[in-house]
């Protein structure tokens, strides 16, 4: 579970990034954020994980502050907290195990993982996590040999190797076409479903936020300004997120309405 | 400055001794010897390796001895200071400092065409009409480099005396009406032999080098005057070897001069006619020339 | 043609127009008084390749095979030199490159200190660091390899410290995202990236090292430098000649075979 | 790349590489380091003292250039100068000439293959002259003098810089060329508006690399009569002026400073 | 007009790009190209403005055969033949003016264009081709600075500066999203009609490819295997292009349809 609690933060330059955010997820849920550009939807998830520290309120994860770790429990954190990027952030020129593995390296001893000794279980964890996103038989090709949507999914499948009790996406398909983009969403609403991991994912896209979503969170200019199930939103929820109606421009072809 | 120097080079001498295992008290007999050897610039053939004469000692004192070239007596200088060379073949300049440095003594030199000393020349054009030293006055001058011996100490020290300066830097500019520090003696001999500059000073005899390139160099080069004789090349040991070493290093040395095949090999190598004894005290002229230029040798 | 403006050109500040006026100004400056302070008799450089032309190119041209035999010792001790010095550079360059690098070292301070460190090998002539060695090591090859390594490092941690800078921040956000600890992220999303840009300095220092040996022959480090020196003294083109050929061989070799691992490990 | 998937297919848990690159790094591995202990053991076999004293031998010598006499340097200031006006001269004229000659050995823009072969060549040879060869060579056709200084300089630092620019060159984005060749330029304007923006900035931080080492390179020269601040940095040390000596290593330091802040202003307003 | 007689085109790896194609395209026409990836396309595409040469048949470009033409004629073709790229081909470096004069390159002299002398009309032109993009506020940002759309619509302004009697596009908008990709078409149909110049585009998406082309060439493994009207676009249609029935993966969301 998690729970942002009054949470605010300010970036050292005095842009507030989250104003007073009161927010519960509870476990097993798929949550997407949508909002403008710079509404604060990465500040909100890069909380989650400590990339970025709020500067008020106290934010838990499974029922702890983590707003006061310091190095050792906050990698214990980023270790049970799994992330996935827009650029998917993978290591172009190093293999695709051997990316899958780094999701590895929280439950890694240093010096095992420097000398790439991994425990069995591990490579067989990350090879099965590279079946469930249908991309094994590219185990050994590099990172840069990959078109956007596999690289997406070997991130993907770098998170699963971790074994995290929570994901979060920051915008994972939008560098990507439309099928792809789907695919994505499908592999992470799958492992959402089967290892009840639970999802936050950020989205620009209206019509796919609602696609996958359990549950949708509008964020503008810091603020939560809409929190409810897929079935509550309307016209005028989409009025809050983005101050004006909704146009053509805000959807991107979900494969069921067309 | 140079006293301070010495002292606290003589401390770290000593540690280093304590350090190895001398087995007698007078001083070190180590197992290898280094020999280093700089050649100076006067030979028409310089070797770029010392591997014979090395072995031929080595077997004389039943101890290994190595060889090594160098072509800065820095270098050399250093590394008999720590200890790492033995002995040194060092033009008198690098003696003169090896010895005020690090007190490294002399123990025999080279005998070359016969002498124990070689001298400079002063090297003008035939049809320069130059005939004297005095025709020099506002001439320009060309010089290897200033810690040459010949090419520059010995004909500066002597014109300063001779002309009355009391400094080298008065004569570079109030006698000489400039200068062209050419690097090497055989550039030297050039830029005057192409009009550069009027007056070379070399070793006695650049020409012999250059003949092969430029064959009127004989006669379009006139030798105007010599200086001073300067001490040969020594042979020079550190100061921490054991006496009775030395005794042996040196008796090894001169009975190269009665085998004939030594003596060949010298001689093809090292345009060595001979091996003498040699002491410090001949030494003191150069000493002199370089108290006299160590401090105001210009910037 | 109908007529049409612009929209004029965004306005820049009157600091920054001084500064370029300035900037152009020191620029103009520093030729002219380089220009005024180089002469160079062209006339006379002219006339004395005339006359040395015929003395010096036929003879570097027609190398004194005599020698082959010693040059090639030579220039094999050359390379081994050269090959110790510049891989220990390569190890000892990759801490300082490290500690230069500003995404690595956080501390302002530090990658100055860095810098400064690397600027300061730098400036120093080979010529002093290989007596130092000479001086701790004795007057023998591995002096010279000790003196290349010192030497090499200067520039290596330079170079290496730029590529360090220069890469994807990224990946190494991914990887603390994962927990995994700053020396884990070192190995699995720094040199990954960095690999191929070290390995070709690397190698690259490595030729320009077989170069610099000639600064070895004065210290009695042995490798050719020595006959370089010597051959420069006697004025011997022949041997200089058959010098430079086997130089250009080994190099050419290098080359050919640093290709190819290249292509392997990248 | 079949032989890689079976091994997957056959095994739950692959190994970190295929087993064929894994032996292929671990023998270019084994090869290096074998190599290096080689040279190692060689280097070292003439090696008489061993390392007892070494660090004290050479703080010993490196006592004897403290404290730097700083009052010579207002008289070396005009060698220096020289130095550095002879890189300026070379660098400036080999930044010059690289260009040609690195568009010529990019194997992306010289589709003619001997030309490319034949640049490449040439400037691999020329890299590998010492300079201090280079230097004598210059002394004996041209005689004494800045002018054979420089124009070593120069060959060297062509040789240098069209190695790294023809590298940069070959790393570019070729796309922007092919949209400047649909639009109808020709090679000249394809490679001023598509390629010179794009390798700009690594060609200043170059040439300014080359104008450092060129700075430094001029210690060798002096030895040749070239001049410039070698020659005094040699005459002192030749006379034990040691704390000299160090304040002309000290000028060259800051000169060596000077040219990397500049580098850095130059390619943060470049880039 | 464009006649492709009989054409073919084997690359050197022995790869068949092009396989007997025969096509006419009228002046003013509006063209889009689909078909699966590795299909020919580009190959097509590519062989009008000679970036590659076919090696059989003919080609004719207003009746004249451009497989014949040799540097000077060809830098001629060129300059008649806008074209328009995936990834803009942008260089990033340099400011959006110079980057759409670049347009000019072929109409200037070499001296003239190194040394940024342009004539006035010149840079009025490219002026005003940013004007009708709507994008001429940008003209001195540097194209980096740029988002994905706004460099496409340089990269057209560039292609109208050259004033060419034909556009090429090679999937200008597989890099954008779904509102920025109806963007760029739309301007490049606006082109179309109000300058009569013939457009020939290739895209992925086939719902795109509907609502902008007049007419669809459908091709398969280097063949045309459809080539008519939009209307007469029908369900097996697709089948003959894609090889099997349409899904909703190569939709890509219409501004209509939704
Ligand atoms: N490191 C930072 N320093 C200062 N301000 C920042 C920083 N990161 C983000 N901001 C600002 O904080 C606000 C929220 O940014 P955030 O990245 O969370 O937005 P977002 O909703 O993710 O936008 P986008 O959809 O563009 O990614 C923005 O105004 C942004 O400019
Ligand atoms: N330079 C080349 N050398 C060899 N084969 C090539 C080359 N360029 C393309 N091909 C091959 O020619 C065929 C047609 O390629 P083309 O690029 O025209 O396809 P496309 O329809 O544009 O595909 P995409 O949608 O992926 O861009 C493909 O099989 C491709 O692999
Ligand atoms: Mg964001
Ligand atoms: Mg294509
Ligand atoms: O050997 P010299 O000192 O006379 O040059």
């Amino acid at each position: 579970m998690i729970q942002f609690k009054d949470v605010g933060l300010v970036y050292p330059n005095g842009t507030e990034g989250l104003k007073n955010v009161n927010v519960t997820i509870n476990d097993g849920e798929f949550v997407v954020i949508v909002g403008l550009s710079g509404a604060g939807k990465s500040t909100f998830i890069r909380s989650i994980n400590r990339l970025v520290t709020p500067t008020k309120g106290s934010l838990l994860v499974d029922d702890e502050d983590i707003l006061s770790y310091r190095s050792g429990e906050l990698r214990k954190l980023r270790t049970k907290v799994g992330m996935i990027f827009q650029n998917y952030n993978l290591v172009k020129r190093s293999n695709v195990l051997k990316n899958v593995l780094a999701g590895r390296l929280g439950h890694t001893g240093t010096l095992r993982s420097i000398l790439n000794l991994y425990k069995k279980e591990d490579v067989g964890l990350a090879y099965e996590s590279l079946q469930r996103v249908n991309i094994s038989e590219k185990i050994y090709n590099r990172a840069d040999e990959l078109s956007g949507g596999q690289q997406q999914r070997v991130s993907i499948a770098r998170v699963l190797t971790q074994k995290p009790g929570y994901i979060l996406a920051d915008e994972p398909v939008a560098s990507l076409d439309p099928p792809t983009s789907h695919q994505v969403m499908s592999y992470l609403k799958k492992i959402n479903k089967e290892d009840n991991i639970t999802t936050i994912v950020n989205l620009h896209f209206i019509d796919m936020a609602m696609e996958y979503a359990d549950r949708i969170i509008g964020m503008r200019a810091g603020e939560v300004v809409f929190d409810g199930p897929v079935s509550e939103v309307n016209e005028k929820t989409f009025e809050e997120i983005y101050g004006r109606s909704i146009r053509e421009d805000d959807l991107r072809g979900g494969a069921d309405e067309s | 400055s140079s006293d301070d120097s010495d002292s606290s080079n003589a401390e770290g001498d000593n540690s280093s001794e304590s350090s190895e295992d001398s087995n007698e008290s007078s001083g070190d007999t180590p197992d290898t010897l280094v020999m280093g050897f700089v050649p100076s610039q006067d030979s028409d053939t310089i070797a770029d390796t010392v591997e014979p004469l090395a072995d031929r000692l080595g077997e004389e004192l039943g101890i290994e001895v190595k060889g090594q070239v160098m072509t800065n007596y820095n270098a050399l200088v250093e590394a008999m200071g720590a200890n790492q060379v033995q002995i040194g073949f060092i033009p008198a300049f690098g003696y003169v400092l090896a010895n005020e440095q690090y007190d490294v003594e002399v123990i025999l030199k080279s005998i070359r065409y016969g002498s124990g000393t070689y001298k400079a020349q002063y090297l003008v054009r035939s049809d320069s009409g130059i005939e004297s030293l005095a025709d020099l006055e506002g001439k320009v001058w060309a010089y290897g480099d200033k810690s040459s011996t010949s090419g520059y100490l010995f004909p500066a020290s002597q014109l300063m005396k001779e002309f009355d300066y009391a400094s080298a830097p008065e004569l570079e500019s109030g006698f000489f009406s400039g200068t062209v520090q050419s690097g090497g003696h055989d550039n030297s001999a050039l830029a005057v032999y192409n009009g550069e500059a009027d007056v070379a000073t070399t070793f006695d005899d650049v020409r012999t080098e250059l003949e092969e390139e430029y064959p009127d160099v004989m006669d379009k080069l006139t030798v105007l005057d010599y200086t001073d004789e300067i001490p040969n090349d020594t042979i020079s040991v550190t100061k921490n070897l054991d006496d009775e070493l030395v005794q042996k290093i040196k008796e090894a040395f001169m009975s190269f001069n009665d085998d004939e095949e030594m003596i060949k090999i010298m001689n093809d190598v090292y345009n060595w006619d001979a091996i003498d004894e040699a002491s410090d005290e001949e030494y003191e002229v150069v000493k002199e020339t370089y108290q006299e230029f160590k401090d105001n040798i210009e910037l | 043609m109908e007529t049409y403006t612009l929209p004029p050109k965004p306005e820049r500040s009157l600091f920054k127009k001084i500064k370029t006026i300035l900037i152009a100004a020191i620029i103009v400056a520093i030729y002219v008084w380089t220009f005024l302070g180089i002469d160079i008799d062209w006339a006379r450089a002219i006339a004395r390749i005339q006359d040395n032309f015929a003395r010096v190119i036929p003879n570097l041209f027609s190398p004194d095979w005599s020698a082959t035999a010693e040059v090639s010792l030579s220039i094999l001790e050359t390379v081994l030199i050269a090959f110790a010095g510049s891989l220990m550079a390569a190890i000892l360059a990759i801490p300082l490159g490290f500690l230069a690098a500003h995404n690595m070292t956080r501390s302002r301070i530090l990658t100055t200190i860095g810098k400064w460190i690397l600027s300061a090998v730098r400036a120093f002539p080979d010529i002093i660091l290989a007596i130092l060695f000479v001086v701790a090591v004795g007057p023998n090859a591995f002096a010279g390899v000790l003196a290349i390594a010192i030497g090499s490092t200067g520039m290596l941690g330079k170079l290496y410290s730029e590529v360090i800078e220069s890469i994807d921040m990224k990946v190494v956000e991914a990887m603390e995202a994962n927990g995994a600890n700053k020396i884990q992220i070192l190995f699995y999303a720094v040199i990954p990236q960095i690999i191929p840009e070290f390995l070709s300095y690397a190698i690259y220092r490595f030729e320009v090292d077989i170069r610099a040996s000639s600064i070895l022959g004065i210290v009695g480090a042995g490798g050719i430098g020595t006959m370089i020196i010597f051959a420069a003294n006697n004025r011997n083109w022949n041997e200089m000649g058959l010098i430079l050929l086997a130089i250009i061989i080994v190099v050419t070799i290098i080359d050919f075979i640093s290709a190819r691992i290249r292509r392997k490990i990248v | 790349m079949t032989n890689q998937s079976k091994d997957v297919v056959k095994g739950k848990t692959p190994s970190l590489y295929p087993v064929k690159t894994k032996a292929q790094v671990s023998i270019i591995f084994i090869v290096i380091l074998g190599f290096y202990f080689f040279s190692m053991f060689w280097t070292q076999r003439e090696m008489v003292g061993g390392f007892g004293d070494s660090l004290g031998n050479m703080f010993t010598v490196i006592g004897k250039f403290f404290p730097p006499n700083l009052s010579v340097i207002p008289a070396i200031w005009e060698p220096m100068a020289q130095t550095i006006q002879m890189a300026i001269v070379a660098t400036t004229c080999a930044a010059i000439l690289t260009v040609p000659l690195a568009l010529m050995s990019a194997q992306n823009i010289t589709t003619f293959k001997p030309l490319y072969y034949a640049t490449r060549t040439l400037m691999n040879i020329l890299r590998t002259i010492p300079d201090l060869v280079l230097a004598v060579i210059f002394v004996g056709l041209f005689g004494i003098g800045v002018l054979p200084g420089i124009l070593a300089l120069f060959i060297f630092s062509l040789g240098i810089l069209a190695k790294l620019i023809s590298e940069t060159i070959e790393s570019v984005d070729m796309n922007p060329l092919e949209a400047m060749r649909a639009s109808g330029g020709n090679v000249l304007q394809v490679i001023f508006f598509g390629l010179v923006p794009q390798v700009l900035p690594q060609f200043t931080s170059f040439v300014l690399y080359v104008f450092e080492i060129n700075i430094r390179a001029s210690v060798v020269l002096g030895l040749v009569g070239a001049g410039g601040i070698g020659l005094v940095l040699d005459q002192q040390l030749g006379f034990y002026n040691y704390q000299n000596a160090m304040a002309i290593i000290i000028l060259i330091f800051v000169v060596v400073i000077v040219i990397e802040y500049i580098s850095n202003k130059l390619r943060e307003a470049l880039i």
